[in-house]
């Protein structure tokens, strides 16, 4: 009964999740992309469309900004007084950030974004009522809403491109919200495969689709928890902790030797995606 | 992947109800009931079909002739989704956004869908007995030289048919056009090595200095390179390589390069000479001949020249010295002019000189079967079967993968000329612009219902052949795999040798296994054999490759002067070849126009780019309408104003303002083929597409640009999000 | 100064001038009511169109997921508190000026905040699924998520529409038997019977009656004050550049107050004049309210300096960066025409002789209230549009004439709601005006009338 | 022996009070003060002095009503997120007190508002049913005195009454 389990348990409830002293149990999804190698050339973005059933809301829609590129591609110049970009552009793919704290969690009038046992930042399209509240508490504006209801909305999913469709994702009704779940349905299928073996998911039995698709590998994706997890030994690599709104090697003056950071970090969302900093050559 | 051991017979039947299903479910798959095929339930299915779980079958990726090898992810016998092969050389499992949208290409509402007869202005379906029919009695009327075949690049089994149908006819006529191809660098490159394209190891080079190759979006094989790419850039032991890219105009790999140089359209062959000259002074063995070939390309001449500053020039001389190897690239920007195989060729002298042949510059393995060995298209061919219609020597014309009225510049009027052909037979997957003129429109399978063999144009290994097969059941029982209707067509010529198979499926499994020996498999069974090729969709070839020239040699090379500014067309046109829109026979496909453009992040139209200077001058913002007019024409678009261009150029991309084709791609943006002007490479003929002189003049409106990029544009406005530091502090041998 | 109110009015007078309310009215009423159904109409169609199309049509962005309907919302919240100060702080206080004019406004915030609870409705993507946001039992343990401010603001509105609906009613029962022993037929008859629960006027009930209005009174102070705060924490809660900020709950109530005086003078006037209630709406206590307005104007300019410089002198460069877009980007007009609204014209009633000059003060009033509404769409609009991560900003984002509409129609609705209840209750408090009498008479017994007065 | 109703009405209060405090004086045969009960368009706090206090309970019920509506919630609230833990929210614990602080408050003055309306009802003994001997003079400017004796009692009643000029006694019907 409720209560009784409320007196029993008070201290867990009272524990902050996940944390330091009580880390995710046996997974931890995260993600780093290495700016130096991604080219920006929206193979992962496309690749997205195809497996999360994301509509092409079509350039009326797109104006209005209803667009729905759960991984956009970001591209910024660093020449604002020069006469030419001749150092290049910089591409950043930018999806939901998973953060441990998200801070669109909290504010979901209907608890219809949560945080999963796996450290996922998980979207119940079901329960969601279209508050849109989690968007507007989102620092990254990593989320989509369904402005319209574009399974009948005309030339989005005509016949037969409706046959396209992953059986494995929903298709998203009008009014609820929607980002990226690093593909979550694969993950599953991933995990229950690993049960009925009585083993745990080893590195790089599942990917993403961005980072299957990445011509160049930018993107690599695993299990935080798992030491051996080609991300893990990035993270650690680059000394970027998990739980920390600033991270210790940039205060040592040699940390800047390091290029692994996460995006408005200091912001303490903890986000779960680690980004490598783009390199320029100084001998030309 | 699936075992080898099963009939692929039976998968065919199971993805049959897999179509049935989706045909009950109302999806427009009546494969079944008119009998076409018959049902088997999923109680008695082969033990690889799980309902619910997705299987996978390799095959061959149609969206461009890089031929990467795909995995279709097939469900309830649906194709869902499209993933790299990782077997293949090539792409080793990645796929490029292109490729990805295979998918749409091949559900796409707008495919056609039976057979078409022109009846007046519209086309009245007929079947395809009538259809072949039809053909056989045009063909037969007509002098057996005048049936022409205008293709895409060719390669494959389908190749070897289309060559035995024209031979069976009488006919030479095979016309193979490309409307953007690297043509002109291949002939220099054949020149200068001796191979058409020579196998280039990025991943080995420490320095990549490339003219206008967009070796990262566009250029030959785009997936392969960005692989090679990657090793590059992480560095053997550490050492990242260094990328400097001289265009004009950013391409996706100018983005992503060191230094980008921003240089005077046309002027790529004189930097590569004064950075031959710069570093046969900076000590480098050049040969006597060479060097005095190149010794009055001094610093000064060449920075003012090509508008590179002498800094630059100085320590990009100093990076090729010092960081061998290094690896030479010449592309678009360098051979769309009138001099275009001059420039080419001075590419290649400088990766001569830089004794980057037999390190980064490698033989290429040669194909064992040269009757597959693909055909690569190019422009100048057009022009041919132009010159061919113009003394009427072309009755019937077959078209098939390419799209000329859509492609040629308006100067060519193909439009027109087409309509002295009697009969044009379109082999179509749209009601494409050249489809809407023919007099018979016989639909084509979509890369994922069709049988067939691709050969690459670029091998990233060894030689391979690829496998092409069905990832599901026919969506529109009207179409025909193209090996199909040569088929047919050649049974009515060659009945004897041909009508003993059943089908192109038949021919192709007949034939490969005839070959299994060269195909690695002599002392296996043929069905196991057969199916071990289906499972593995590439098979590798036993091949030799012949050594590179890599003398240097300056022969013949004289380059113009910068060219002289036009009063009346103060600006030169690059047509910008896209990663989503390429020669634009994808642009009915969401997904790419929906895509933003890397660069501009524009969507859903296409756009003039200009440098912040140019608008100045010409009194323009983002947004405003101008008129970009060429001697051969005018097109309207939005502008787009950024510091990637060279203020001498304007750019518009190609693959937009399609009049034909369908929902997604009709009157979305204007179409940049129209107005080039018709200036052609010396040497080989091909048109120079970068020669195009024009005015740009308002056009009144100024409209909203529609693009991913906000306000903010390029600006991060202090926030750490996009962050970039020097190379020299990162040990890249340490990171993980 | 004049006197609130005359003392020899005759108390059968009283019942008998605003018992006239409840009966055949002007013309004007009927004009009004019309006005306010067909502007209504205009909402419902609206509302109709965007909930069978999807809120695409209001022209939101993903980068701009709020708009008016979050911002109206607020304004309509922020409207009720007046009344809640009007009845429960002033009669706390004592305050007998109170008494003729506190009816109305308590009736003005339940109203306002039945308005302001639709714009919850309006705003929402699914609005059929809106019963998830209550907390009912389930078998599946599914509750809402009580951490979201928006529960919370569920909560505190559910409780603050039905305490004031019972403080209005309570407050209300003495004149309803007043209306039940002075009309003898119809469905008024039988309706003021029942809710005047055979109310007597003994002394029992009396005394009962006092301590009960006492304590709802001393509730309804600090709930109304958390209701507006748990707005503010709505986006103070956030960590949204220019609303993650300490200052907003007070800075709420504030304005709420302020908007909430400035619609009781619009009313006021209106009443005076359909009414014809220049006995009890005396110029006075205009001025009085008038007072009353102009120190919280300024109360609200102080806090809102207090906003900006806490954020300018601060160091978080996002908070100001949003700041200055406020101030120059292409919200700069709206941003200037709110302080000049909301602090500029205010100072108008300050000058004695604008005090009672009503054509003026409902005009004024007006645009008070139009500054208030653009102070909120200042809190929404540009913060939306220039918020933490650049490459989304969205500064053209417009409302489509879609949100116009069931905006322009909510003023409709509340005055169509308003207007019936004049209609039905004595919108003037008549045993509250009559002890107002009574007192003044008895202080005049005491003491001998003072030079200035009359 | 029957009992008799008598309702005086007084134009001016403090007649009516003065009435009142002779009929307290003059200690009637079959007259019980308790009984008397005034009436008034408005309130007289003062009759207090001459009815002498009668007790007030409502504030009990408040007080009974907001605990009971803070505990409420804080209980429903807290147990609801413990059972409900898919509703695991990053960064903070499963039952975090200070958004439940917030419910409870609410919770409180709901609770508090609503009980005490049900004291008033109770304690004012509302709602009635009129009793017979009501003008409704007294809503409007008069004030009502409402007397219960014996029919020994009803003349001395009338004396005092007639005494302090009221201007109209009304008589139960009946006996």
């Amino acid at each position: 009964m409720s209560i009784t389990n409320l007196l029993q348990n008070w201290s867990d409830f009272r524990q902050q999740h996940p944390s330091d002293e009580r880390p995710h149990q046996e997974y931890k999804w995260a993600m780093s992309i290495d700016l130096d190698l991604c080219t920006g050339c929206n193979a992962c973005s496309v690749a997205c469309y195809a497996e999360n059933n994301l509509p092409a809301v079509g350039k009326e829609k797109f104006s209005h900004g209803h667009s729905h590129h759960w991984l956009r591609i970001e591209r910024y110049w660093h020449n604002e007084d020069r006469e030419y970009a001749d150092q290049g552009a910089q591409f950043l793919p930018m999806m939901c950030q998973q953060c441990e704290a998200a801070p669109c969690e909290t504010v979901c009038p209907v608890g219809a974004t949560n945080h999963t046992a796996d450290g996922l930042n998980s979207q119940v399209y079901n329960r969601c009522v279209g508050s849109r509240y989690c968007n507007a508490n989102c620092p990254y504006k990593a989320r989509y809403f369904n402005w319209y209801d574009y399974p009948t909305t005309a030339d989005v999913w005509p016949a037969p491109m409706e046959q396209q469709l992953n059986p494995d994702v929903t298709v998203r009704g009008k009014g609820v919200m929607e980002k990226c779940t690093f593909c979550v349905q694969r993950l599953t299928v991933a995990k229950s495969n690993a049960r009925t073996e009585g083993r745990s998911v080893h590195d790089g039995e599942v990917q993403t689709a961005c980072q299957q698709a990445c011509p160049t590998g930018a993107i690599s994706f695993g299990n935080l928890i798992d030491p051996e997890s080609r991300v893990a030994k990035q993270w650690e690599k680059q000394q970027v902790k998990l739980n920390h709104d600033k991270q210790a090697k940039d205060a040592v003056h040699d940390g800047d030797k390091l290029r692994g950071y996460r995006i408005l970090e200091n912001l303490r969302t903890y986000p779960s995606v680690m980004y490598l900093e783009q390199l320029r050559e100084g001998a030309i | 992947m699936i075992e080898n051991s099963f009939n692929r017979r039976d998968f065919l039947k199971v993805l049959g109800w897999g179509g049935a299903t989706v045909a009950l479910s109302g999806c427009g798959n009546t494969s079944v009931e008119d009998g076409r095929e018959y049902v088997t339930s999923y109680v008695e299915t082969a033990d690889y079909i799980i309902p619910s779980i997705g299987t996978y079958f390799n095959s061959t990726c149609a969206q461009c002739d890089a031929g990467c090898g795909i995995m279709g992810r097939v469900r309830e016998g649906r194709v869902l989704k499209l993933e790299g092969n990782p077997d293949s050389p090539i792409n080793s499992g990645k796929m490029c956004g292109l490729g990805q949208a295979g998918v749409q290409a091949h559900y796409n509402p707008d495919r056609v869908r039976e057979p078409l007869l022109r009846n007046g202005d519209k086309g009245e379906a007929i079947t395809w007995e009538k259809a072949l029919q039809l053909v056989s009695e045009k063909v037969a009327s007509a002098n057996p030289g005048s049936v022409a075949f205008l293709t895409g690049g060719v390669s494959g089994h389908v190749k070897v048919l289309l060559k035995n149908y024209l031979d069976a006819i009488g006919s030479d006529q095979h016309y193979v056009y490309e409307a953007v191809a690297p043509s002109v660098v291949r002939a220099a490159n054949k020149k200068a090595y001796g191979v058409e394209m020579p196998r280039l190891r990025l991943d080995r080079a420490k320095v990549v200095v490339s003219f206008g190759a967009d070796f990262l979006g566009t250029w030959v094989s785009p997936v392969h390179f960005s692989r090679q790419y990657a090793k590059f850039r992480k560095g053997v032991n550490g050492e990242r390589g260094v990328l400097v890219q001289v265009e004009s105009k950013m391409t996706i790999t100018g983005a992503n390069a060191d230094r980008w140089l921003a240089i005077r359209p046309g002027t790529e062959g004189i930097l590569a000479l004064g950075l031959v000259n710069a570093l046969s002074a900076a000590g480098l063995t050049v040969p006597a001949e060479v060097a005095a070939a190149v010794k009055d390309y001094t610093l000064d001449r060449v920075s003012n020249d090509t508008g590179v500053s002498v800094e630059h020039i100085g320590k990009l001389t100093a990076l090729l010295k010092d960081r061998s190897p290094s690896l030479v690239i010449a592309g678009g920007a360098a051979e769309g002019y009138a001099h275009g195989s001059q420039n080419a060729a001075a590419v290649a002298l400088l990766n001569q000189v830089l004794g980057n042949v037999g390190k980064t510059v490698e033989a290429p393995a040669s194909m064992p079967f040269p009757q597959m060995a693909p055909i690569t298209g190019n422009r100048s061919s057009l022009q041919a079967l132009n010159d061919s219609i113009a003394q009427d020597g072309v009755k019937v014309l077959f078209n098939c993968g390419a799209n000329p009225i859509y492609s040629a510049p308006a100067s060519m009027n193909m439009k027109e000329s087409l309509k002295k052909v009697p009969f044009k037979v379109a082999f179509a997957h749209y009601m494409d612009e050249t489809a809407m003129e023919a007099d018979l429109v016989l639909p084509l399978n979509s890369s994922m219902e069709g049988w067939g063999t691709v050969v690459p144009e670029y091998f990233a290994e060894g030689a391979q052949l690829n496998i092409q097969q069905p990832l599901m059941e026919k969506l529109h029982p009207g179409t025909l795999g193209m090996g199909d209707v040569l088929l047919a067509l050649l049974k009515q010529r060659r009945p004897a040798e041909y009508s003993g198979y059943e089908d192109y499926y038949a021919y192709l499994k007949n034939a490969m296994v005839a070959i299994k020996g060269a195909l690695g498999g002599e002392n296996e069974d043929d069905d196991v054999f057969w199916d071990s090729v289906l499972s593995q969709g590439v098979v590798k070839l036993t091949s030799s490759s012949n050594a590179l020239v890599s003398s240097a040699s300056a022969a013949g090379l004289q380059l113009p002067p910068p060219a002289v500014e036009d009063g009346t067309y103060p600006l030169r046109l690059i047509p910008a070849v896209t990663p989503n829109m390429r020669d634009g026979r994808h642009a009915n496909e969401p997904w790419l126009q929906e895509s933003p453009d890397p660069l501009t992040t524009i969507v859903w139209d296409s756009w003039v780019e200009m440098h912040p200077k140019t608008a100045a001058k010409l009194g323009v913002v983002e947004g405003d309408i101008v008129e970009v007019a060429s001697k051969n024409g005018a097109i309207k678009g939005q502008v787009y104003v950024y510091s990637g261009i060279h203020p001498d150029v304007i750019s518009v991309p190609l693959g937009y303002g399609h009049e034909a084709m369908g929902r997604y791609s009709k009157g979305v943006g204007a179409n940049a083929f129209k107005i080039l002007d018709p200036v052609f490479d010396q040497q080989t003929g091909e048109l120079a597409m970068y020669e195009t002189r024009v005015k740009v003049t308002k056009a009144g409106k100024r409209v909203i640009v529609v693009k991913d990029e906000g306000p903010a544009g390029g600006n991060q406005s202090g926030r750490r999000i996009a962050l970039r530091m020097a190379s020299g502090k990162v040990n890249l041998a340490e990171e993980v | 100064m004049g006197k609130d109110i005359r003392e020899d009015i005759a108390w059968a007078q009283i019942n008998k001038d605003v018992l006239k309310s409840l009966e055949n009215p002007k013309k004007l009423y009927w004009v009004i009511l019309l006005i306010a159904i067909a502007m209504v109409g205009v909402a419902v169609g609206c509302e109709i169109y965007q909930y069978q199309t999807g809120m695409g049509v209001s022209n939101k962005s993903n980068s701009h997921v709020w708009s008016l309907y979050i911002a109206t919302f607020i304004f309509w919240i922020g409207m009720s508190h007046s009344g809640t100060l009007l009845s429960a702080i002033l009669h706390l206080m004592h305050a007998d000026w109170r008494k003729p004019i506190y009816r109305f406004a308590e009736a003005m915030t339940t109203f306002s905040l039945m308005t302001a609870g639709l714009f919850v409705l309006v705003h929402l993507g699914r609005l059929w699924m809106v019963y998830y946001v209550m907390p009912y039992p389930n078998e599946r343990w599914v509750w809402p998520n009580f951490q979201s401010p928006l529960v919370w603001d569920m909560f505190a509105i559910a409780t603050y529409l039905s305490s004031s609906v019972i403080f209005l009613y309570v407050g209300m029962i003495p004149d309803l038997a007043i209306c039940r022993d002075n009309i003898h037929a119809g469905w008024r008859k039988k309706l003021y019977t029942v809710l005047s629960l055979g109310w007597e006027g003994t002394d029992r009930q009396w005394r009962n009656f006092r301590i009960t209005y006492l304590t709802i009174a001393c509730f309804l102070i600090p709930l109304a004050v958390s209701v507006h705060s748990i707005v503010a924490s709505d986006f103070a809660m956030s960590n949204m550049p220019g609303w993650h900020v300490t200052s907003f709950p007070p800075y709420f109530v504030a304005g709420a107050l302020y908007s909430g005086c400035a619609a009781i003078i619009t009313l006021f006037v209106i009443l005076r004049y359909v009414f014809k209630f220049e006995e009890y709406m005396t110029l006075p206590i205009m001025r009085k309210l008038v007072r009353l307005t102009f120190a919280i104007a300024m109360v609200w300019t102080y806090l809102n300096l207090i906003e900006f410089s806490s954020v300018w002198y601060g160091h978080d460069q996002t908070a100001k960066d949003q700041l200055i877009f406020k101030a120059t980007g292409p919200y700069a007009p709206y941003f200037w025409a709110m302080i000049f609204f909301g602090s500029i014209l205010p100072l108008l009633l300050a000058f004695k002789r604008f005090q009672t000059h009503l054509p003026l003060l409902f005009v004024v009033s007006i645009f008070l209230n139009v500054g208030m509404w653009l102070e909120r769409w200042m809190i929404i609009g540009p913060s939306f549009a220039h918020g933490h991560y650049p490459w989304t900003w969205d500064h053209d984002q417009w409302p489509s004439l879609v949100q116009w509409g069931i905006v322009f129609g909510s003023f409709g609705w509340f005055t169509l709601l308003f207007m019936v209840f004049c209609k039905v209750f004595p919108s003037v408090s008549m045993y509250e005006v009559k002890e107002m009498v009574y007192h003044r008479t008895l202080a005049l017994k005491n003491k001998p009338a003072v030079k200035g007065e009359h | 022996m029957s009992q008799r109703h008598l309702l005086a009405l007084f134009n001016d209060f403090d007649e009516a009070v003065a009435a009142i405090s002779e009929l307290r004086a003059a200690n009637i045969k079959g007259f019980d003060f308790d009984d008397l009960i005034l009436k008034s368009p408005i309130e007289h706090p003062e009759v207090e002095t001459v009815l002498g206090d009668r007790p007030i309970k409502v504030q009990w019920f408040t007080l009974a009503g907001a605990c009971m509506g803070g505990l409420l919630a804080f209980t429903l609230v807290a147990s609801a997120q413990a059972n409900f833990f898919s509703q695991i929210k990053a960064g903070k614990p499963i039952v975090p007190l200070p958004p439940d602080f917030v419910l409870t408050y609410e919770m409180f003055i709901l609770g508090g508002v609503f009980i005490t309306i049900l004291g008033f009802l109770i304690c004012a003994g509302l709602p009635a049913k009129r009793s017979p001997l009501y003008s409704a003079k007294v809503s409007e400017d008069q004030i009502g005195i409402l007397v219960k004796g014996d029919e020994a009692a009803v003349t001395a009643f009338k004396a005092i009454f007639t005494k302090h000029k009221a201007l109209e006694i009304q008589e139960e019907a009946g006996k």
